[in-house]
């Protein structure tokens, strides 16, 4: 029998462009795993999350940060968070990064290939996605550490801020032409 | 007065002076046999309906507001009789057949236009379920016509064949649909009546209901208590409010439907076309507008206004199938409020009050139901029996499990 | 052509000369001209005709409200109907032609109607044309609609791009006249997340227009001051060209920005942007708009408002005429004499319709009050004015004045009614603003400039109090004194001919008389019976006219008749603007599998699902038809095995301590007693009772189940779900979550799928039949430590599992399954070939599911646990659910085997006619079995199952055909289902 | 619209879909005597009312939080949103 070759491929096989002032990084090594909380275990998965990776649980639309600075925690819904990490193939499966650690205290779900993530920065990205976001993405309303779940040409579309001029967008992986379509058509219309 | 060219002729060479109403200002009686509730296109066409075939002519219509100012005169004007279900299909039908001679009828021209209606589908399910369709509209005494694409293509050669999301397969066409104008079916009908003695009064609000030991005996009015033996609401788009009056709950929500009119253009196409894939159906009327519309709202409301998203969807829709119509410009858009029912099927009923009876629930289909509506209504005041045609629009339907749900989709309102 | 009217001064920029082409003759104009004043400035009179009786007609305004002046703009497919030539700004290399006339411009035959119009009064149509019926379509309707209309649409494919977006703001300002601007200059200042947006290309609104001083500064200058100085400010965006359109609910409105609309070539920019504007206050500054009054032959090209002449003379320093007249009912029609002096222009008379001291002096004039003009002549352009004096003049040029009405329109766009102000002669908003609306300036009827200066900025300071911020200490700009002094004055009783209404839609004074008596008197009744109102200017000059003619007839007041109310567009709006970029192939996304790639690789005809596309065949060399192929990959997969992407199927996650007994309660069959390892058929209804979606949920854990959706169903299946764990049983530990984008899953299915599956999945993993029975599943892995998910699943009817692996290994996974049933032959299989397999084995999908059938309709009523509680139990019960003979699903099978069945025949009794009332059910999907060799079909019939053998005739009027079909079982292969457990 | 949702601010409209009237938590019990009778009217059977109205709403582009909205249907005025969970737990839903 013959070897079979398996290659983890990049949604958007690492999309890049960085022209006029907006930049567009596709985000290819991101592990992302759902962690919702049981039915009254909000202390002990609070618990858990501080020992384990030194961190706090974000409130909805909230943002939080590990003490290393290399896990992002998003408030998503009531009682369910996304947590993103570098994460690659190599590491093997995700989902164990955050469940060895969480055990009972959470339900964890890997979410890591339902997602394509684009880092959009520079001081024309507001100016372009003001084109497709229905967020009123000034910093007074939408400062560093938060996130937003919303619909973008027709696309969901989760939206975080990570720095003044910086955001991640996640959409379906599915979709991952469209959604790069519609960011990459906001900048043509800005720029042309 | 009799309408006729020759009429115009005379009067225009004396100025024009010598018109008169259209209708009577009648002062309410104290009582009336039949009392219909809402002088809007179906309370009109019942009154006429009374009158010219059951010969029943102490009838007073009332009306909150203006007559013809619901939702028959803020509609996209659309006649059709192309319905899957047998509780719907034959009744519709019946409603084509009666506006095929309406205007003869009444005297009134309302520009009846049976330049087809042709709804366009895009995928093989689409398809079949078009052809279960056109299948049971022609046995049911309606004509129908399953066209490929080539068909299609034929017919509206300015449909985006080459480059649409969701690509054109082919298409149902009922030749014998098109449009009404709408204002003048309820004036045609006003008139109608009016000539046979019904007394239409306007600016008079119902404010309750007599009801005394189960039996309806009359009706209060802005303008005075009225007696009556037999009281018909008729008030499509205010049914919850005014049933209310009378205890009732209804399997009604009430919702906002948008209708867009665009600025004048030349003749640019043949009928009624309808997007198969997104939420679009348009035709041109005679001024040459481009009237169209799409799904509701999708929230309860009493406002006659919506909200942007559905204009939105509604145009990409029609940028979606017909691209030559960028340029076109939206002129106005206005909102009628549809009695939504929980299967998508309306209600021609007596109630369980004695004397009291609902017309209502039409949801986006009560223009084209009008006459056929009128008739079987007046035909139930009359006979005391539901007329063949409309035996499925029965208010406990529900209670019972005899849904009529033409889209399939269950008990909530603003999907059908 | 030369500029024979261009005078000096304006704001036009001279050293920027244009060409255009209006009617195919080249003309020159400045920047900063419209079409309509460089039309005026060549000398142009005559620029289109009327909607009715075609009418020469001219250009009577400076604005959006314009009437008359429409023009096809542009050519081929950039051509755009129904332009107002009053807004088109002036661009080198712009074409226009008049329009809706049949000949040349100056000698249209369709004129023939005006001479009619006799017959032609309010309504004429409702009382004839109905003889004989049938010539209602063929003749009458075509001549009527060919007459009608205005523009022409191209026919071509609208070839421009159009964006849309999203816009936040504490403020937003409609209108940058001078109340708008102060009101900007206040809330800027004071730090506010401003909003300002005005329709015009220059930022100042009636400043530009007129004479007045502000701050001891020309007021364009003033203008321009403010203008400068709030470009300046970070906080406010400062938007041109932009019409704010609409006013929703809760603070948002509509806007469409023009980008390249005064442009020749947009060059790849959108041409506009429609926005949609989030405000938590907004300042309505739109200001106001001159009225007519209605005189005979009001009509006629030279006829033009009193404040759009001053807005030709001072800003685009062109003149209307050479010997003007003014024709006016207050003060304010007075300063069209007092410039048009000032530029040295001749005035001929002023007519005032009030019987008091003249106002002003103006010299070299004849001043003459308490006077009407009663009619005018020169058909294409006027020349003559008849006085109720007895008097005559010559004049080239009308410039009237009937008052001017407050911009109330978007105050109206949530129902409010504008109310009657009658000291100054015009509506005014009414109490009901939408929400966060205030209203300052001329459109709140504050009709000075001083007043209007005021207006604005204590509009913002109170808008900023509001919103807790306090004014930066900005003052009241000054400004030159000015009266606004009216008395209402509507038509010229004495004139006998036909004094116009309503210019476009051709509405007079007489057809509003004959409407009110043939009582159509309510407002409503007499805009839909004459049609006033109606036009692409929707009665911005016309509607306060005719309703004061209406109250004079019925001898009420204005107050009394009402009023119609605005609802958006406040100007009218492209469709390609309001559809964005959601057009041709970006209508929708996109979602694709993740054997996209492969797929295209190998041919594939692609099929939309919902917005996914999805595999349809995978055609290979020497096949030409699609059932080639399809044949071909259900055959290999029967006799040996196919794969096919399932990816689309939506999967939940579903984990908690009450996961089992939430599945009991959403589906109408039971998974408490599901063991960890296996997989279940679940059947799921709605409250009603009715089907609402099947799949298969496998039990991965204690605490774990992983549902599947159907492909159509997924995220209706989602919500429903979340609505049963929030809002029915909201203390149930259940946790939701989609993972349809995180597995690509595949079905492999035929008698050598195992096998196919044994190469590729690790040694460690026993997936024999013994160790890994039908509707058992399991985590394993593929090719070395690839982790995947098995179950044995199937849809085919063979032998199969369904096989997951993260999305990111889906194009590896299917070249890898592809390699691993080399030696067993293996194809791809697409939706057809699935469909197909699926009919053969009987199985329920989106034709049966449709949303009106019921579990026992399927045959499944079985699974409906009458033990338990579940979403649509009770109400399934219902009589006529179920009924004594229901329709079942049932096969069906051609008598004459050679003979296509078709979806969607009608089933009667063998031989009966095709009627509804003979009507038994009908066929709900078919295929051509290529096991059996011949064509079959899925169907709901009454009784099916207890009718057996029974042949009954397949109707299918549409294709005038019928056909004999024996009823069967559905399970057309494999009954007894033996392959799906070796 | 915009719904100001209690964990998120304002939101428009568009990000949510509709369901209906808020009566639509209280699901009947199914073993009652008259259950059939109270699932009809629970399912079927509306106060429609013009003027104020409890509805749900589904933030399904959000965070798929089903919210009890109370907006006036003349107006359109909202004046309170609230968690349908939390809704449904004063009320003392089942399980």
């Amino acid at each position: 029998m013959s070897n079979f070759t398996f290659v983890s491929q990049p949604v958007l096989g690492g999309f890049k462009q960085e022209c006029k002032g907006v930049s567009i990084i596709e985000q290819t090594k991101l592990g992302i795993v759902s962690v919702a909380c049981p039915n009254d275990g909000d202390a002990a998965l609070a618990a858990s999350i501080q020992k384990a990776f030194g961190c706090s649980l974000p409130k909805v639309s909230g943002v939080e940060v590990s003490d290393s600075g290399t896990m992002r925690w998003l408030g998503l819904q009531p009682q369910q968070w996304f947590v993103l990490f570098e994460h690659s193939a190599e590491q093997g499966a995700p989902l164990a990064t955050i469940k060895d650690e969480l055990g009972d205290t959470a339900y964890c779900t890997d979410q890591s290939d339902s997602w394509v993530s684009l880092a959009v920065s520079g001081p024309l990205a507001i100016t372009a996605l003001e084109r497709i976001c229905p967020i009123d993405l000034h910093l007074s309303v939408f400062p560093v550490g938060t996130v937003a779940r919303t619909t973008m040409e027709h696309l969901g579309v989760i939206i975080t801020r990570t720095g003044d001029e910086e955001f991640l967008m996640m959409s379906a992986t599915s979709s991952a032409d469209s959604f790069l379509h519609a960011i990459t058509l906001s900048v043509k219309n800005i720029t042309a | 007065m009799r309408y006729s060219a020759l009429k115009i002729l005379k009067e225009g060479l004396t100025g024009n002076k010598g018109w008169t109403p259209a209708w009577r200002e009648p002062e309410p009686k104290k009582s009336y046999d039949i009392i219909i509730v809402g002088a809007g296109g179906h309370g009109l066409a019942t009154a006429y309906y009374l009158a010219k075939e059951h010969g029943l002519t102490n009838i007073a219509v009332l009306e909150k507001g203006w007559l013809g100012g619901g939702n028959v005169g803020r509609n996209t004007t659309i006649v059709r009789s192309n319905y899957l279900l047998p509780g719907n299909q034959p009744f519709y039908e019946l409603s084509m057949k009666l506006w095929e001679n309406l205007e003869q009828d009444f005297n009134y021209n309302a520009m009846v236009s049976q330049r087809g209606i042709l709804n366009l589908c895009h995928s093989d399910p689409q398809r079949d379920a078009f052809a279960r369709r056109g299948n049971g509209m022609i046995m049911s005494g309606a004509d129908a016509e399953l066209l490929d694409q080539d068909g299609v293509r034929e017919m509206c050669p300015f449909l985006d064949f080459d480059n649409a999301r969701f690509p054109i397969t082919g298409g149902l066409l009922q030749k014998r649909g098109g449009t009404v104008r709408h204002d003048a079916v309820a004036w045609g009908f006003a008139r109608g009546a009016d000539e046979r003695g019904v007394d239409i009064i306007q600016n008079c609000e119902v404010t309750g209901f007599d009801i005394n030991n189960g039996v309806c005996t009359g009706v209060k009015t802005s303008r005075g208590d009225i007696k009556a033996n037999k009281v018909a609401v008729c008030v499509a788009g205010s049914s919850g409010r005014v049933m209310a009056q009378a205890g009732m709950r209804l399997p009604i929500e009430s919702h906002v439907l948008q209708a867009f009119v665009t600025e004048g253009l030349k003749p640019t196409i043949p009928g009624v076309i309808t997007f198969g894939a997104g939420h679009f159906y348009v035709s041109q009327s005679d001024k040459g507008g481009l009237v169209f519309g799409g799904d509701i709202d999708g929230y309860n409301t009493y406002a006659q206004r919506g909200n942007l998203p559905v204009v939105e969807d509604v145009c990409e829709g029609g940028m979606a199938i017909m691209p030559m119509i960028g340029r076109a410009r939206l002129l106005r858009t206005w909102g009628g409020i549809m009695d939504m029912s929980m299967d998508g099927s309306p209600f021609i009923d007596k109630t369980h009050v004695n004397g009291l009876y609902f017309n209502g629930g039409w949801c986006y289909g009560g223009f084209k139901a009008t006459p056929a509506s009128g008739w079987c209504y007046a035909h139930l005041l009359a006979t005391g029996n539901p007329h063949e045609t409309a035996t499925q629009m029965r208010l406990d339907r529900f209670e019972r499990g005899y849904m009529t749900d033409e889209k399939g989709q269950g008990a909530q309102p603003n999907l059908h | 052509m030369s500029q024979t009217n261009r005078i000096d001064g304006g704001l036009v920029n001279r050293n920027q000369s244009y060409s255009f082409k209006f009617n195919n003759e080249t003309m020159h104009g400045y920047g900063g001209d419209t079409l309509a004043s460089a039309l005026i400035a060549n000398g142009v009179k005559l620029v289109g005709r009327s909607f009715k009786y075609h009418r020469p007609r001219g250009i009577m305004s400076a604005g959006a409200e314009e009437a008359n002046a429409m023009v096809q703009l542009r050519t081929g497919a950039y051509t755009e109907p129904n332009t107002r030539a009053t807004v088109a700004e002036l661009f080198d290399g712009l074409e226009a032609k008049s329009q809706n006339h049949r000949g040349p411009l100056g000698f249209d035959v369709m004129a023939a109607n005006d001479f009619l119009s006799p017959f032609l009064s309010a309504g004429f149509y409702y009382k004839t044309f109905m003889w004989p019926k049938a010539l209602w379509e063929k003749f009458y309707e075509p001549v009527i609609r060919a007459s009608a209309g205005l523009g022409s649409l191209s026919g071509e494919n609208d070839p421009d791009q159009y964006d849309k977006g999203f816009l936040h703001c504490d403020l937003l300002i409609i209108g940058a006249g001078p109340s708008g601007l102060a009101a900007a200059l206040t809330a800027g200042r004071a730090g506010a997340r401003v909003i300002l947006a005005d329709e015009d290309f220059i930022m100042g609104g009636r400043l530009n227009s007129e004479t007045h001083t502000v701050d001891n500064m020309p007021g364009s200058t003033w203008a321009e001051t403010a203008t400068a100085e709030l470009y300046q400010m970070e906080n406010v965006r400062m938007m041109t060209r932009t019409t704010v359109y609409g006013a929703y609910d809760h603070g948002i409105f509509g806007a469409l920005e023009r980008c390249t609309d005064h442009l020749f070539d947009g060059s790849g920019k959108p041409r506009q942007i429609l926005w949609r504007i989030y405000s938590k206050q907004s300042l309505l500054c739109a200001g106001s708009t001159e009225r007519s009054i209605a005189f005979g032959n009001n009509d006629r090209p030279g006829i033009m408002m009193a404040g759009a002449v001053r807005s030709y003379v001072n800003r685009y320093g062109v003149t209307p005429g050479k010997r003007v007249s003014v024709f006016t009912n207050n003060d304010d029609g007075w300063r069209t004499a007092i410039d048009l002096k000032a530029k040295g222009i001749d005035v001929t008379a002023v007519i005032d319709t009030r019987s008091i001291p003249a106002p002003y002096n103006v010299p070299n004039a004849a001043t003459i009050m308490g006077c009407r003009v009663i009619d005018t002549v020169g058909r294409k352009g006027i020349h003559t004015i008849m006085l109720s004096s007895g008097q005559t003049m010559k004049t080239d040029c009308l410039a009237v004045s009937g008052g001017w009405s407050p911009n109330v329109h978007l105050t109206c766009h949530q129902r409010g009614r504008p109310t009657w102000n009658e000291k100054q002669a015009c509506f005014v908003p009414g109490g009901d603003l939408p929400v966060g609306m205030s209203v300052a300036g001329a459109a709140n009827g504050d009709m000075t400039l001083q007043s209007a200066l005021t207006a604005g900025h204590n509009g913002a300071s109170s808008i900023l109090s509001s919103l807790g911020m306090s004014d930066a200490g900005s003052k009241i700009a000054s400004a030159s004194e000015e009266s606004a002094k009216v008395s209402a004055f509507w038509h010229v009783t004495e004139s006998k001919s036909r004094a116009w209404v309503d210019l476009q839609n051709d509405v007079t004074t007489k057809d509003i008389g004959q409407s009110f008596r043939e009582g159509f008197k309510s407002v409503e009744h007499l805009k839909r019976y004459t049609t006033l109102g109606m036009a692409t200017d929707q009665g911005k000059t016309a509607n306060v006219l005719g309703l004061a003619i209406m109250a004079e007839c019925s001898g009420k007041t204005i107050e009394q008749t009402g009023t119609t109310i605005f609802r958006p567009p406040y100007t009218p709006i492209p469709m390609g603007a309001l559809a964005g970029r959601a057009r041709g192939k970006d209508f929708r996304p996109f979602r694709l599998t993740p054997s996209h790639k492969f797929a295209e690789e190998k041919n594939a005809a692609f099929v939309e699902t919902g917005m996914w596309l999805r595999g349809q065949w995978y055609p290979i060399a020497g096949e030409t038809h699609w059932r080639e192929s399809c044949d071909r990959e259900v055959r290999a997969t029967r006799e040996s095995v196919g794969v096919c992407d399932v990816t689309t199927l939506g999967k939940i996650d579903i984990q908690g301590r009450d996961a089992a007994a939430f599945l009991d309660r959403v589906y109408a069959n039971t998974f408490g007693t599901l063991a960890v390892g296996k997989v279940r058929y679940g059947l799921m209804l709605r409250e009603d009772g009715i089907v609402m979606d099947d799949g298969t949920t496998a039990r991965m854990g204690e605490h774990h189940f992983v549902m599947t959706t159907t492909t159509a169903n997924a995220v209706s299946v989602f919500r429903h779900m979340e609505f049963c764990r929030q809002c029915l049983w909201p203390n149930m530990d259940v946790h939701l979550i989609s993972a349809t984008e995180q597995w690509a899953q595949y079905a492999v299915a035929g008698p050598n799928s195992r096998k196919t599956l044994q190469n590729l999945v690790d040694k460690e993993f026993d997936i024999s039949n013994e160790a890994f029975p039908f509707m058992a599943c399991g985590e394993v892995t593929v090719a070395g430590g690839i982790p995947a998910r098995l179950f044995r699943i199937s849809f085919s009817g063979e032998l199969a599992y369904e096989i997951a692996v993260p999305t990111r290994y889906g194009d590896s996974m299917i070249r890898a399954i592809m390699q691993a049933g080399e030696e067993y032959n293996i194809v791809p299989y697409g939706t057809e070939a699935l469909g197909v397999m699926r009919i053969e084995k009987g199985h329920a999908a989106g034709n049966e599911l449709c949303g009106t059938t019921t579990a026992a309709n399927l045959g499944l009523g079985m699974m409906v646990s009458k033990k338990k509680d579940c979403i649509g139990n009770v109400l399934s019960q219902r009589e006529g659910l179920n009924p004594e003979k229901p329709l079942q699903l049932v096969g069906f099978k051609p008598v004459d085997t050679s003979i296509s069945l078709s979806a969607g025949a009608h089933f009667v009794t063998k031989g009966a006619e095709a009627t509804m009332a003979n009507d038994q059910g009908w066929m709900t999907s078919v295929a051509y079995s290529p096991i059996l060799n011949h064509s079959i079909g899925l169907g709901l019939i009454e009784d099916g199952k207890n009718r057996m053998g029974e042949i009954v005739t397949a109707a299918n009027p549409l294709k005038q055909s019928s056909v004999d079909v024996e009823i069967v079982s559905a399970h057309f292969v494999d009954p007894d289902g033996d392959r799906l457990r070796v | 619209m915009i719904i100001n949702h209690p964990l998120l601010g304002p939101r428009d409209a568009a990000e949510f879909v509709y369901l209906g009237d808020a009566s639509l938590i209280n699901r009947p019990d199914a073993s009652s005597d008259d259950a059939a009778q109270a699932f009809y009217e629970y399912l079927y059977l509306r106060d429609n009312p013009a003027g104020e109205h409890k509805e749900l709403w589904y933030h399904e582009q959000g965070d798929r939080s089903w919210l009890v909205v109370t907006r006036n249907t003349l107006t359109h005025e909202i004046s309170k949103v609230e968690i349908a969970r939390d809704v449904a737990r004063a009320a003392g839903g089942s399980a």
